[in-house]
């Protein structure tokens, strides 16, 4: 065969930085889809809307306190549903559905580092799905009691939640194939029913750590949720830190269809 | 041996006798739906996840009957462990799971694999489609409604702390099958209608989830928590049926200001709601052709 | 620069390919196979994709999945996998520039688009681009970075005649350039214009290897059959025995069908004798000489 | 094995969605046997593929199949008749006896047959080897054979086929055109197929419906509809040693007067009398010492019927 010889383009080795940039704006750019958003912004608004009606009540027999009210519904349905549940839909979705539709080649067969690749996705997955939760959770504890203490616990028990499980679903959507069915599983029934009977099993959620977060910062007692306030937030962020590593050494060894 | 040699034909043959018509359809779907479900005839991945759900649910009954056959001391009378009444509701998280794992896999696999289309060319239409598919959910979410009490009633029965007298045994197995039944219908049409609106199964069971666990969830707070007024329950999806249950036994549970008439109506307004979003979903349903 | 040793890849109890070796360097080269034979499979390997089951691949000297600079060097094109459909082709034919770390990708997106004859201005996104325009653009995110090694599967399906030429020219240009271009076909009459060297795949096995024309010569040496249909066939078929022309003859009807292992003794005496005979000949017909009927001795005869 | 002679009958068959019209006063009668429905994408052939299964009501007009209406009927005209459609999407994860079984099943057999009937059709279209597989593990040539099976379980009288060669390479595709005919050879199934591929049709069917945009082009025996004849299609070879000897065969045929047309090596020669004109070729090849590679005489396509019909 002839060798003719033909200029090539220049080119120059694909640092971290640009691999987790790219990679982070392509995944942010599938995950974000209007059905998507507007399915769960709805849930947030609800979040809210429950919020403020517990906030325009007055006192019950129940819970006298606002203070604890709040700590309740942040527990019952912020770190309990709408955390767990929008984490696992879009951060399960991001390496997952690229793994399912066969566009993760576009990523996978180029002279990249994994790790970098694997942050870019937990990344993209964390942008959409913190504001999703966050600001809903937060401002619905602000409703019913704007006292300092109940916002920063809200802000810091629900930012600690979706790190975690951002981590955790980023890792399973590369693990499994039904993973979001999975995650569902989990959270129902490792999540809500296992770590609801008893204290052991409280320090092995997720939602056991972010509920002590809230539970110190307010000095409301409930039970199992118990830990300090810096290994609420240590252990949910060590979580991620291992998921994203897992994520890594994941990529690694998957069939890309 | 005979010597004479003989050659039997193994090609096409005819066949003559009796068609089962649309109700054998109906069954045939129906029973179908419900293997696939369960993952029988399927890859061992498909049998995990609801076999897992279906011990979490005998999981407290086995328990329950353990501590009756041990302990001497009626537990239940007391109120330590959960009457029959209360059993649905005490596996109340594992029921919501299986709604979202049963309802996704028998409505919208059809839809992704073709099965819609090829099911429509039998003797089936839309409306008997359905129906086979209400159907399979129920008979399947009766496992875990119905199994479970009338595992502890056999049990209990069998270890002598069942109800007295054969009249009031019978009364009770009445409410088990009763309640099991109603319960098993009103979540299927639910959890399907939600299916129905995606065409993806996860997002599927993320939604009938989220239908569920949400309504009772945000009803609850608002109740509890707002002091709303609790007729403000029967927008609670899965507080009604499990208060259904509740009056089924004869007793008022979570929402005691309401009237057995308007329970009922809830979930008959529920079910027929349901019903209604699937119809409208499947009525115009795009197939090939 | 591609090279595979004893692969197998098994799928639980199918066997999808088996203990296939070869060794290609520069040019084209044309992977032929039915459906299923399990070209996707291989290419899926070669590149890296999954690892095979047994044996070695290695593409300039290593493991694509385990090699990142060898990444850099391959385009891939498979047939299955889709595309980023809400972006615009500019835009994702840029973004596998960027994966590659290309100097300035925008303007090496323009021209590789510019080479599949896509307009790199269209603002549309892929996803509401027609199946041919999707391989092409597919075609020019592996051409983006100038490849060493570029592996397309079935890249010809989706296009017309005409863009089927163009890309036919582009394939052979690359080769020319001393890249090692590899191609899956199932159509038959593509192959022979794709490359002259081919590689035959079938039931996962590799059934011929080499260059084209000289795999249809050892076919040639096959007997050929020819029906001939005729109003006197006994006497052609005796003129056709005793001058040796056919090899074998046999008289169904009006028919005569006959074998020969020289097709070009055979269609220049057919006429002369039939003249000379006095038999008018109707039809002559080769029963086994289309492209088609290659591939199915390629792939049958074991 | 004897059959109403006419399958599917239609009078004044229309189809409207919306401004589109997808099937144009149609009317057409096709007999036992198998039919071929030709026409382009788009030309109603799924339409009319639905409203026999009673799926879709016709706008006007008036069908019989099995001589039932399927509009009052469906329910038991689909119990008679196995449909196979043109997607090529089947359940993954079943296995292919299991689903041919349940499409058995639900179409109106009994368990134990329907399991026997199941395993016999897959035996039929040879995939008796493969039946305990699951559908996604088989290629697509193997699935469209699943798909056949699925329709022939349930003993229908009609099979329904569309595209039922879609996506198969050369070998598949022979081999599925032969099962095709076998299921009316030899089961005495009714074969409705249809298809875009006019040569496939030619080889295969006995009747064809052709198509084009909701009209009616052509319909009838096959025999009938492309007798006629053409004159004779000589492929010559160019050899190296007598170049110039095609050249030599155009010439000398023209000079006795035959009507030639030319495409490359191939040369159609028509005159009155077909006898001679297949001596005149002979001997024109003869003294030209040219190499003869095909010679057949030239018969009307479905291509030439469409080309008229158009």
């Amino acid at each position: 065969m002839t060798g003719v010889v033909v200029p090539r383009r220049e080119r120059h080795p694909v640092g971290v930085v640009a691999t987790f940039v790219i990679t982070y704006r392509v995944f942010l750019r599938q995950i974000v889809t209007r059905s998507r958003l507007v399915a769960l912004g709805v849930l947030g608004g609800l979040v809210i809307l429950v919020g403020w009606a517990v906030g325009v009540s007055g006192p019950t027999t129940k819970h006298p306190e606002p203070l604890t009210r709040g700590v309740d519904l942040t527990i019952n349905l912020g770190l309990t549903v709408v955390v767990p549940v929008v984490a696992l839909v879009f951060a399960a979705g991001v390496l997952g559905d690229a793994r399912e539709d066969g566009t993760l080649v576009y990523l996978w067969l180029r002279p990249l580092r994994r790790w970098p690749l694997a942050l870019g996705a937990y990344f993209s997955a964390l942008t959409v799905i913190a504001p999703l939760t966050i600001i809903p959770v937060v401002v619905s504890a602000a409703l019913i009691d704007n006292s300092s203490d109940l916002v920063v616990a809200a802000l810091l028990a629900s930012a600690v939640a979706v790190v975690g499980y951002t981590g955790l679903f980023v890792l399973l959507g590369t693990l499994l194939r039904r993973s979001i069915v999975w995650g569902l599983a989990y959270i129902i029934i490792w999540e809500d029913i296992a770590s609801g009977l008893g204290r052991v099993a409280a320090r092995l959620s997720i939602r056991g750590y972010a509920g002590s977060v809230l539970t110190d910062q307010t000095g409301v007692v409930v039970d199992s949720f118990d830990l300090s306030r810096s290994w609420g937030i240590i252990v949910p962020l060590v979580v991620a830190v291992v998921a994203v590593a897992l994520t890594s050494l994941r990529l690694d060894r998957v069939d890309v269809a | 041996m005979s010597d004479e040699a003989m050659i039997v034909d193994r090609g096409y043959r005819t066949y003559d006798g009796p068609r089962s018509g649309v109700v054998g359809a109906v069954r045939s779907v129906a029973w179908h739906s419900m293997r696939s479900v369960l993952g029988i005839g399927r890859p061992a991945r498909h049998k995990i996840l609801p076999v897992m759900a279906v011990l979490i649910a005998y999981l407290p009954a086995l328990v329950f009957v353990g501590i009756a056959v041990l302990l001497p001391v009626d537990l239940v009378g007391k109120g330590v462990i959960p009457s029959y009444a209360d059993y649905t509701g005490f596996i109340g998280l594992v029921i919501v799971l299986f709604c979202g794992l049963v309802a996704p896999e028998v409505l919208v696999g059809d839809r992704r694999n073709g099965m819609f289309g090829l099911y429509l060319s039998t003797p089936l239409r839309r409306d008997t489609y359905l129906v086979a598919k209400i159907l399979a959910v129920m008979a399947t979410l009766m496992m875990v409604t119905l199994g479970p009490p009338l595992l502890l009633l056999i049990a209990y029965t069998f270890e002598g702390s069942g109800p007295g007298g054969v009249g009031n045994w019978l009364v009770l197995l009445v409410r088990i099958v009763a309640s099991g039944v109603v319960i098993s219908a009103v979540f299927a049409v639910v959890s399907l209608a939600a299916a129905s609106l995606t065409d993806r199964r996860a997002f599927a069971s993320v939604g009938v989830i989220l239908v569920l666990l949400g309504s009772n969830v945000v009803m609850g707070a608002l109740i509890v928590k707002a002091g709303v007024s609790s007729t403000l329950g029967v927008l609670d999806l899965l507080g009604m049926p499990f208060e259904l249950v509740q009056r089924i036994y004869g007793q008022p549970g979570g929402f005691p200001k309401m009237s057995v008439l308007l329970v009922a109506g809830a979930n008959a307004a529920w079910a027929t709601l349901g019903g209604v979003v699937i119809w409208y979903r499947y009525r115009r349903l795009a197939i090939n052709p | 620069m591609v090279q595979a040793i004893n692969v197998s890849k098994i799928f639980g109890d199918v066997v999808a390919v088996a203990d296939v070796s070869f060794s290609i360097g520069p040019g084209v080269t044309a992977l032929l196979g039915p459906n299923g034979a399990g070209k996707s499979t291989l290419f899926r390997m070669l590149c890296g994709l999954t690892p095979p089951s047994r044996g070695q691949v290695a593409i300039l000297g290593s493991d694509a999945r385990h090699d990142r600079e060898v990444r850099g060097r391959i385009g891939l094109v498979g047939q299955e996998e889709g595309l980023f459909d809400r972006l615009s082709a500019r835009r994702f034919v840029e973004i596998a520039a960027a994966t590659h770390g290309m100097v300035d990708p925008a303007r090496v997106a323009a021209e590789v688009l510019a080479e599949v004859e896509i307009d790199p201005d269209d603002p549309k996104p892929v996803g509401a681009y027609s199946k041919g325009m999707r391989q092409r653009v597919k075609v020019a995110t592996g051409l983006v970075n100038d490849p060493d090694v570029l592996v397309l599967d079935e890249p010809l399906a989706g296009l017309d005649p005409v863009q089927r030429r163009r890309m036919i020219t582009l394939f052979h240009r690359l080769g020319d350039e001393g890249r090692c271009v590899l191609v899956s076909s199932h159509v038959l009459d593509e192959v022979a214009r794709i490359g002259s060297r081919v590689l035959v795949i079938a039931q996962g096995r590799l059934t011929a290897a080499g260059d084209y024309r000289a795999l249809r010569n050892m076919m040639d040496d096959r007997p050929h059959r020819i029906r001939l249909l005729v109003d006197n066939p006994r006497a052609l078929a005796a003129r056709l025995i005793a001058g040796g022309t056919a090899m074998a003859v046999r008289v169904e009807g009006e028919s005569v069908v006959a074998d020969t292992l020289d097709v070009d003794r055979f269609g220049r005496s057919v006429a002369p004798l039939a003249r000379d005979a006095g038999v008018r000949l109707r039809e002559v017909v080769p029963l086994d000489d289309d492209l088609e009927s290659v591939f199915r001795y390629l792939v049958e005869r074991r | 094995m004897m059959h109403a002679v006419t399958v599917i009958a239609t009078r004044g068959l229309t189809v409207q969605f919306g401004a589109e019209r997808a099937l144009d006063e149609l009317d057409v009668t096709i007999p036992s046997g198998v039919t071929g429905l030709v026409g382009a994408n788009g030309a109603g052939k799924t339409t009319l593929m639905s409203i026999v299964l009673g799926l879709r009501p016709p706008t006007s007009g008036s069908i019989e199949v099995l001589g039932m209406d399927p509009r009052s009927q469906g329910h038991l005209i689909r119990a008679f008749v196995g449909y196979a459609p043109e997607r090529n999407l089947l359940p993954g994860d079943m296995r292919a006896v299991d689903f041919v079984r349940h499409l058995s099943e639900v179409r109106g057999l009994p368990r134990d047959e329907a399991r026997n009937r199941a395993s016999d059709s897959l035996w039929l279209v040879g995939l008796g080897e493969e039946r305990f597989r699951a559908i996604g593990s088989l290629s697509t040539g193997q699935r469209q054979r699943v798909k056949l099976a699925q329709a022939i379980a349930a003993d229908p009288r009609l099979v329904l086929l569309d595209e039922p060669t879609d996506g198969l390479d050369p070998v598949q595709r022979d081999e599925m055109l032969a099962l095709i005919r076998q299921i009316n050879d030899e089961f005495g199934i009714d074969v409705v197929l249809s298809s875009h591929v006019l040569e496939e049709v030619e080889r295969v069917c006995d009747s064809i419906v052709a198509l084009d945009a909701g009209r009616l082009v052509a319909s009838g025996p096959l025999q009938d509809l492309i007798a006629g004849d053409e004159g004779i299609e000589v492929e010559l070879v160019d050899i190296a040693d007598r170049p110039g000897s095609i050249d030599q065969v155009v010439a000398a045929l023209s000079a006795r007067g035959l009507s030639i047309a030319r495409d490359g090596s191939v040369i159609t020669v028509v005159g009155p009398d077909a006898d001679a004109v297949a001596d005149a070729t002979r001997d024109a090849v003869a003294d030209a010492g040219a190499r003869l590679g095909r010679m057949s005489s030239r018969r009307r396509t479905l291509e030439d019927l469409f080309m008229e019909g158009s």
